[in-house]
């Protein structure tokens, strides 16, 4: 194809087509003007530079959204200064954060402490790269997506920990200490409530996952997975333990200022600093971005008519209501305890997970069942299992009321 | 193929999980216990009347509608057992009176035993009986039916003996479930024999079910001892476990005693539903007893039999009731005598009346029954007629509803469904071509019900309250009971009311349905033929036995607790023979148990005196080996191993030195081994 | 590929060796997770895609933990400060392994093992899931009862003793 | 191409270090991660066997190695857990300091 055929058809290529993909084809406009072998490296690189440019700005956004949004609730303007309301604030603090001094203690093992918010922005940046934004826009389509996802989650813990170890700061050793601990078990829930959906797709690959979720049921309700019993349940499993995963408020004790002064941030300044803010900022964003592949249709519209709208503007639309759903509950809810967190996750949400898992089975082997009694039987099983369990378990442990020794 | 019936098995399994939860449930949740009982009771209600509106609604075009799921169960040799479940419209209307009725008693219940201590094994057992029960009903496999028919026995042994403190109620327990027990292994037999001659239990399989018609001709055609019909002597067989699930004459003396257990038990499982299920049994295989050699003309020996049985016990049981005082027990032997009205139905032929007079008399008897536990729990536990009386002005609601009751029970026409269902037994009776005997025999119950239903009324809820009298110190009035109870009462007597209008002769609807005809009214029929004499006739004894009673009792009622009955004046001698209950306990004890005694005493005797002597010989010449052996132990080997040990023990000092506990000293050595290992084999030619 | 092959093959034994070899506890589970990582980008090269997000996910969010733990609940090994590093013999040790080595890498290139199809066995997540739910379905069971078993064992050998009732 | 030799080499010599650091460190945690290294270098073996020679069953190296990682996360816990167990006794988790089976 020669230049100005090329030239020629970019207009046609770009709009006529199906306008969902039309990133897709200008990537492949472009790389096909390169030589063959580099073609790989700069179709690769442009995704990536895309990736970070995105979710850098997003961060921007998310930063500015949440300070502006907490200001909101707790009934205070937020950042006003900079720029007309506020809206170069992140800039500001981009700034701030560059130019100030990178304090490294002196008993810190110096590597380590370099190393950690590397390790902990790397393998979010990793995640990112196997979620479907859009229709055909899904960096690597891996087979096994749902497992790279959570593999790579995984090295989070370990950096989270270099940070704790490395200060040599009692603080930050036990911040890090409660915060693997409470990811740990975490992810259990998590990886449990994302089964379900695996099970019932029969899939790992998250293109295929949403995939299983396009059409609409009587033309209306779109065929989601939180809208079957299992899905509804596993959704709620899954956002709880993703607060926690991402370490937000209400889960935030890892980080508590008023308890253990930062805990592993303790030891960190200047740009270390932004750089494990970021990474907090792209796990969240990460997590959102399974938590709307794996239950709300990923790209896919909520109503059927509305499916000219490039499928990518659902998906960051969705992301922005869950980064709402973050603000939202960090502004409200106070901080759990350490023990009711640890409790919370192994004696609620993971029977829950577990009886989600068998509802799930059956809801799969009642597929000729008249559909509304089907999901009344299957959402009873759950609740009513899951109500009578925490009733027998929690009874004997019920708060009791306060006593103050030193206080009348 | 409708949802309902390839889903007829969560009908029974609801119940069952139920209990399964209660059975692992603590004591003390009790409002748990009965919530769950009554929820999963009231779901299985609610999906039989949805099976009960599919067989309605089903396409009947000739003959009756059948819709069966048949599934392998467990494979023994190279045959696979198979069971299924059944929908037709026997099954729909059973499926729909016991979750019905027992739902309504379930309810009561929570009342009826608040105080008791075991709420939750209560219900726990009423939900396992009501999970069998709908099991048995709906089974298309006369295996599967034989389960439930033995889970229901059992939940009937257990809730017989649920006040097993009791040495009465443990008795009765006991007794309930020997003298079912001899019912039932005729069942067995016929059983096995059934699966010898046609290979299969299930009752409906496409043509080659047991109560189809190949099966059943084979059957007919061969001839066992004395020129009966192979499927005659199954059936008789199959007759008998009926005769002692539904207490027919002479296998009726475990039933009275079963009153023991607490009153809705009386009236879910020994009134209205498990002991019909004997009844229900013989209109289930109705086919094979029917079956006979020439064709639909004759009547085959089963079905005489099946018919002389139910006359019998129907006079008989209600002879006794008329001389007994305790409530509960006078309804037990009017349950008996009903039942042997609904087996000379099914004898004489008359299926369809037969399977209505069962549901009938299972919402009026069950309301009995309730009423005589409403009456019962308001009398402060007292059960003896003698010491009630007067109880209209105390209990309005449950007399109004005892009365109902009474009256559908004793026949009263043309308002309450005895008389209909009745009615129609008579009429199948009179058209019996064998002989009239069973049809006088039914006239003289009616009469016999009327009167000794007039006299229980009178006792207890005319005159003056006799108990105040007799127990100054104790001066307790009755009370009503509360709504949970008579709430109940209420809609069972609407039912035993309503019922009667689905099978009068103008408009057999319920008889049709059964037999797969589409019914028509028509007030004509109700003139033609004899129908119109036999009801007049039957009538006329109910009045007859509602006036003796009358006259009898109610219009000079009884003052004080001790005064005689007036029959009793007049007749001693019969009327205690009748109280004594003909002494039929009394003759099984010297014959039948006793005769049992005696046998386990020569098989204790041979036990001990024979077998006993043989193991001691054999004890002896053992005690004599072991002593020899235990020489040569000490003696011989101990000497010589000793010494070994002690050599052993020396070198293993010198070996033990290598085991240092350092574990890498252990890990280095394996690391040696290793690389030898791999030397051996790369130089040793292994690769 | 080549250069893949060579990169991943010097991080692997760098970080083993790194790993036997620092003085401070933390830091050889660090090297050991770069020698694991490796291993799994090993994996993924080899074609082995499933293995390879296994190993990091198992390795890198579960043993690692698990081995840090383990240091900080038993202080005073955090700081290998007094005393040698090693065990009074180690020379044994090493020169133990040393030939053990010696000797695989002699059998290896000693032998006559063809040098194998260049085109990998398509390993399908799905052909996995498939496999182990039906050939291997035993094994499977046979290793859930196992990592039960080890959990609960491990609880139990790591409470403490008067909490063990 | 890298031939399979190449790995097997890689293999032996990550094996090595293993056997290596668990014959001679004197820390019993030490000698598990030796222990670690020696099973993923007998993982790195099935895999590339795997690879270049998959035999008739053509998923028995890969259903080797995640039953292997399985069961070295097994081994893992149970290990540390031991581990633990003995320090809160001896107070050291020094292995030639841990040498008697009585506590």
């Amino acid at each position: 194809m020669t230049f100005m055929a090329m030239i020629t058809c970019l207009p046609h290529m770009l709009l006529l087509a199906n306008p969902d993909e039309w990133l897709v084809r200008l990537k492949q406009t472009i790389v096909h003007w390169l030589p063959g072998p580099w073609q790989f490296v700069i179709s690769s690189l442009i995704t990536i530079a895309v990736l970070i440019a995105v979710f850098g700005a997003l961060f921007a956004v998310a930063t500015l959204i949440e300070r502006k949004g907490l200001g909101r609730i707790q009934n205070r303007p937020g950042p006003n200064r900079v720029g007309p309301y506020g809206v170069l604030q992140p800039m500001a603090d981009a700034v701030k954060m560059l130019i100030k001094e990178d304090v490294v203690p002196r008993a810190a093992d110096r590597v380590v402490h370099f190393l950690a918010p590397l390790v902990l922005v790397a393998p979010v940046m990793l995640a990112f790269s196997v979620i479907p934004y859009g229709q055909g826009l899904v960096p690597i389509n891996l087979d096994a997506g749902v497992l790279f996802f959570f593999a790579v989650g995984a090295a989070s813990e370990l950096a989270v920990f270099m940070a704790g170890w490395s200060g040599h700061n009692k603080y930050s050793l036990l911040g890090a200490m409660r915060a693997i601990a409470q990811m740990i078990s975490y992810e259990i829930p998590l990886v449990l409530s994302t089964v379900t959906v695996v099970m019932m797709v029969g899939s790992l690959s998250l293109v295929q996952i949403v995939a299983a979720q396009g059409g609409y049921w009587w033309g209306v309700i779109p065929r989601w997975n939180i809208f079957a019993p299992w899905g509804l349940a596993g959704f709620v499993v899954f956002m709880i333990a993703a607060i926690a995963e991402s370490n937000r408020s209400p889960f935030d004790l890892p980080e508590g200022e008023s308890e253990i002064i930062a805990g592993f941030l303790t030891e960190y300044s200047g740009f270390k600093y932004a750089v494990f803010f970021m990474g907090e900022y792209f796990g969240m964003f990460a997590i959102s971005g399974l938590a709307i592949t794996l239950f709300l249709g990923g790209w896919h519209a909520p109503l059927p008519y509305l499916g000219w709208v490039p499928s990518f503007l659902w998906f960051f639309g969705k992301l922005f209501i869950f980064l709402f759903v973050f603000i939202w509950l960090r502004g409200t809810l106070p901080r759990l305890r350490m023990d009711q967190l640890m409790n919370y996750a192994w004696k609620c949400l993971l029977p829950l997970a577990l009886i989600n898992i068998g509802v799930a089975v059956i809801w799969r082997f009642t597929a000729g069942w008249p559909g509304p009694l089907r999901w009344l039987v299957c959402a009873l099983l759950i609740v009513l299992a899951f109500v009578w369990l925490e009733k027998t378990w929690m009874k004997s442990r019920e708060l009791k009321p306060r006593t103050y020794h030193y206080a009348s | 193929m409708s949802w309902i019936s390839s889903n007829l098995w969560l009908i029974p399994v609801l119940p069952l999980l139920a209990s399964a939860v209660l059975a692992v449930t603590k004591q003390p949740h009790r409002r748990f216990a009965a919530a769950l009982a009554i929820g999963s009771m009231a779901l299985a209600c609610l999906l039989s009347w949805d099976a009960f509106l599919t067989t309605l609604h089903a396409p009947a075009h000739g003959g009756i509608w059948r819709d069966f799921h048949n599934f392998r169960w467990f494979q023994m040799g190279d045959q696979w057992l198979w069971l299924g479940w059944l929908l037709d419209p026997l099954t729909a209307v059973m499926l729909v009176m016991v979750s019905t009725v027992g739902l309504l008693i379930f309810i009561y219940s929570v009342g009826y035993m608040e105080q008791d201590a075991n709420f939750t094994r209560f219900f726990c057992f009423l939900a396992l009986f009501g999970s069998a029960m709908l099991g048995l009903v709906m089974a298309n496999s006369l295996l599967l039916l034989f389960i439930c028919w033995e889970l229901v026995g059992l939940t009937s042994y257990l809730l017989i003996g649920f006040w097993y403190h009791k040495p009465s109620a443990a008795a009765a327990a006991t007794k309930a479930f020997i003298t079912t027990r001899i019912g039932d292994v005729c069942f067995f037999l016929g059983i096995l024999w059934l699966y010898g001659q046609s290979g299969t239990l299930l009752f409906y399989d496409h043509g080659r079910g047991c109560l189809e018609a190949t099966a059943l001709t084979s059957m007919v055609t061969q001839t066992t001892i004395s020129g009966m019909a192979i499927s005659t002597a199954i059936g008789l067989l199959i007759f008998c476990g009926a005769v002692g699930k539904s207490g027919q004459v002479p296998l009726h003396v475990w039933l009275p005693d079963a009153m023991e257990g607490p009153t809705p038990v009386s009236a879910l499982i020994h009134a209205a539903t498990m002991v019909a299920a004997g009844v229900f049994l013989v209109a289930r295989v109705f086919p094979l007893l029917n079956a006979s050699s020439g064709g639909g003309a004759e009547v085959s020996g089963a079905l005489t039999v099946v018919a002389w049985v139910g006359s019998i016990t129907a006079v008989f049981a209600a002879c006794i009731a008329v001389a007994q005082t305790d409530i509960k027990r006078i309804l037990a032997y009017s349950t008996v005598s009903q039942l042997g009205y609904m087996m000379l139905a099914l004898g004489v032929g008359g299926y369809a009346a037969g399977v209505f007079h069962l549901i009938t008399h299972a919402f009026f008897k069950a309301l009995l029954f309730l009423g005589a536990g409403s009456v019962i729990h308001g009398c402060h536990e007292e059960q003896d007629i003698r010491r009630m009386g007067g109880l209209r002005k105390y209990m309005p609601a449950t007399f109004a509803t005892y009365a109902i009751g009474m009256m559908a029970l004793a026949g009263v026409p043309v308002f309450f469904s005895g008389f209909w269902s009745k009615d129609d037994i008579l009429h199948s009776a009179f058209a019996w071509p064998v002989s009239k005997g069973p049809f006088f025999l039914g006239l003289i119950g009616a009469f016999l019900t009327a009167f000794y239903m007039t006299r229980q009324v009178c006792y207890v809820f005319y005159g003056d309250y006799r108990s105040a009298h007799g127990n100054k110190r104790q001066n307790k009035m009755p009370h009503e009971s509360p709504a949970v109870m008579t709430t109940p009462l209420k809609i069972l007597a609407a039912g035993a009311i309503l019922l009667g209008l689905l099978g009068t002769p103008a408009w057999p609807w319920f008889q049709d349905f059964l037999t797969g005809q589409h019914a028509t009214f028509r007030f004509g029929q109700l003139f033609e033929g004899e129908v119109l004499g036999l009801m007049l006739l039957s009538t006329l004894m109910v009045a007859g036995g509602i006036g003796l009673g009358w006259w009898l009792y109610g219009l000079k009622p009884a003052t004080k607790a001790e005064a005689a009955d007036p029959l009793e004046r007049v007749q001693p001698a019969v009327f205690g023979l009748l109280r004594e209950k003909f002494r039929v306990d009394e003759i099984y004890a010297a014959t039948v148990i006793k005769g049992t005694f005696r046998l386990g005493e020569i098989c204790s005797w041979f036990e001990r005196t024979v077998c006993e002597g043989c193991i001691r010989v054999v004890t002896y010449v053992a005690l004599g080996f072991s002593w020899l052996n235990r020489f040569a132990d000490e003696y011989v080997v101990n000497l010589g191993f000793d010494t070994s040990c002690r050599n052993l023990r020396q070198s293993a000092g010198l070996l033990s030195s290598l085991q240092d506990g350092q574990v890498q000293n252990y890990l280095r050595v394996i690391g040696v081994a290793m690389a030898i290992l791999v030397l051996l084999l790369v130089w040793g030619g292994g690769l | 590929m080549q250069a893949a092959f060579f990169i991943i093959a010097a991080l692997i034994v760098i970080g083993g060796l790194a790993a036997m070899l620092v003085r401070k506890l933390v830091h050889a589970v660090l090297w050991l997770m770069v020698t694991l990582a490796s291993l799994a980008a090993l994996f993924l090269l080899l074609g082995a895609q499933f293995v390879g997000f296994a190993q990091i996910l198992v390795y890198v969010g579960a043993v690692a933990i698990l081995i840090v733990f383990a240091i900080l609940l038993t202080r005073n090994s955090e700081w290998a400060k007094a005393g040698r590093l090693a065990s009074p013999s180690w020379l044994v040790g090493v020169g133990i392994a040393g030939l053990a080595t010696g000797c695989l890498i002699a059998s290896i290139l000693a032998s006559s093992i063809p040098p194998g199809v260049p085109v990998p066995p398509a390993a399908s997540v799905a052909d996995i899931g498939q496999k182990l739910m039906t050939e291997y379905v035993l094994p499977l069971e046979a290793v859930g009862l196992l990592l039960t078993a080890a959990m609960i064992g491990a609880v139990i050998i790591a409470m403490p003793e008067d909490k063990r009732g | 191409m890298i031939p399979l030799k190449a790995y097997l080499v890689l293999s032996a010599l990550l094996f090595g270090i293993g056997l290596a650091g668990a014959l001679s460190r004197r820390n019993a945690i030490m000698v598990l991660i030796g222990i670690e290294l020696m099973l993923n270098a007998a993982n790195l073996n099935f895999i590339a066997f795997w690879r270049f020679h998959p035999g008739t069953e053509p998923l028995a190296g890969v259903m080797f190695v995640l039953f292997s990682i399985a069961i070295a996360a097994g081994e893992a816990a149970v290990g540390l857990a031991l581990i633990i167990a003995i320090y809160r006794h001896y107070k050291t988790t020094n292995l030639d300091r841990m040498d008697s089976l009585k506590g």
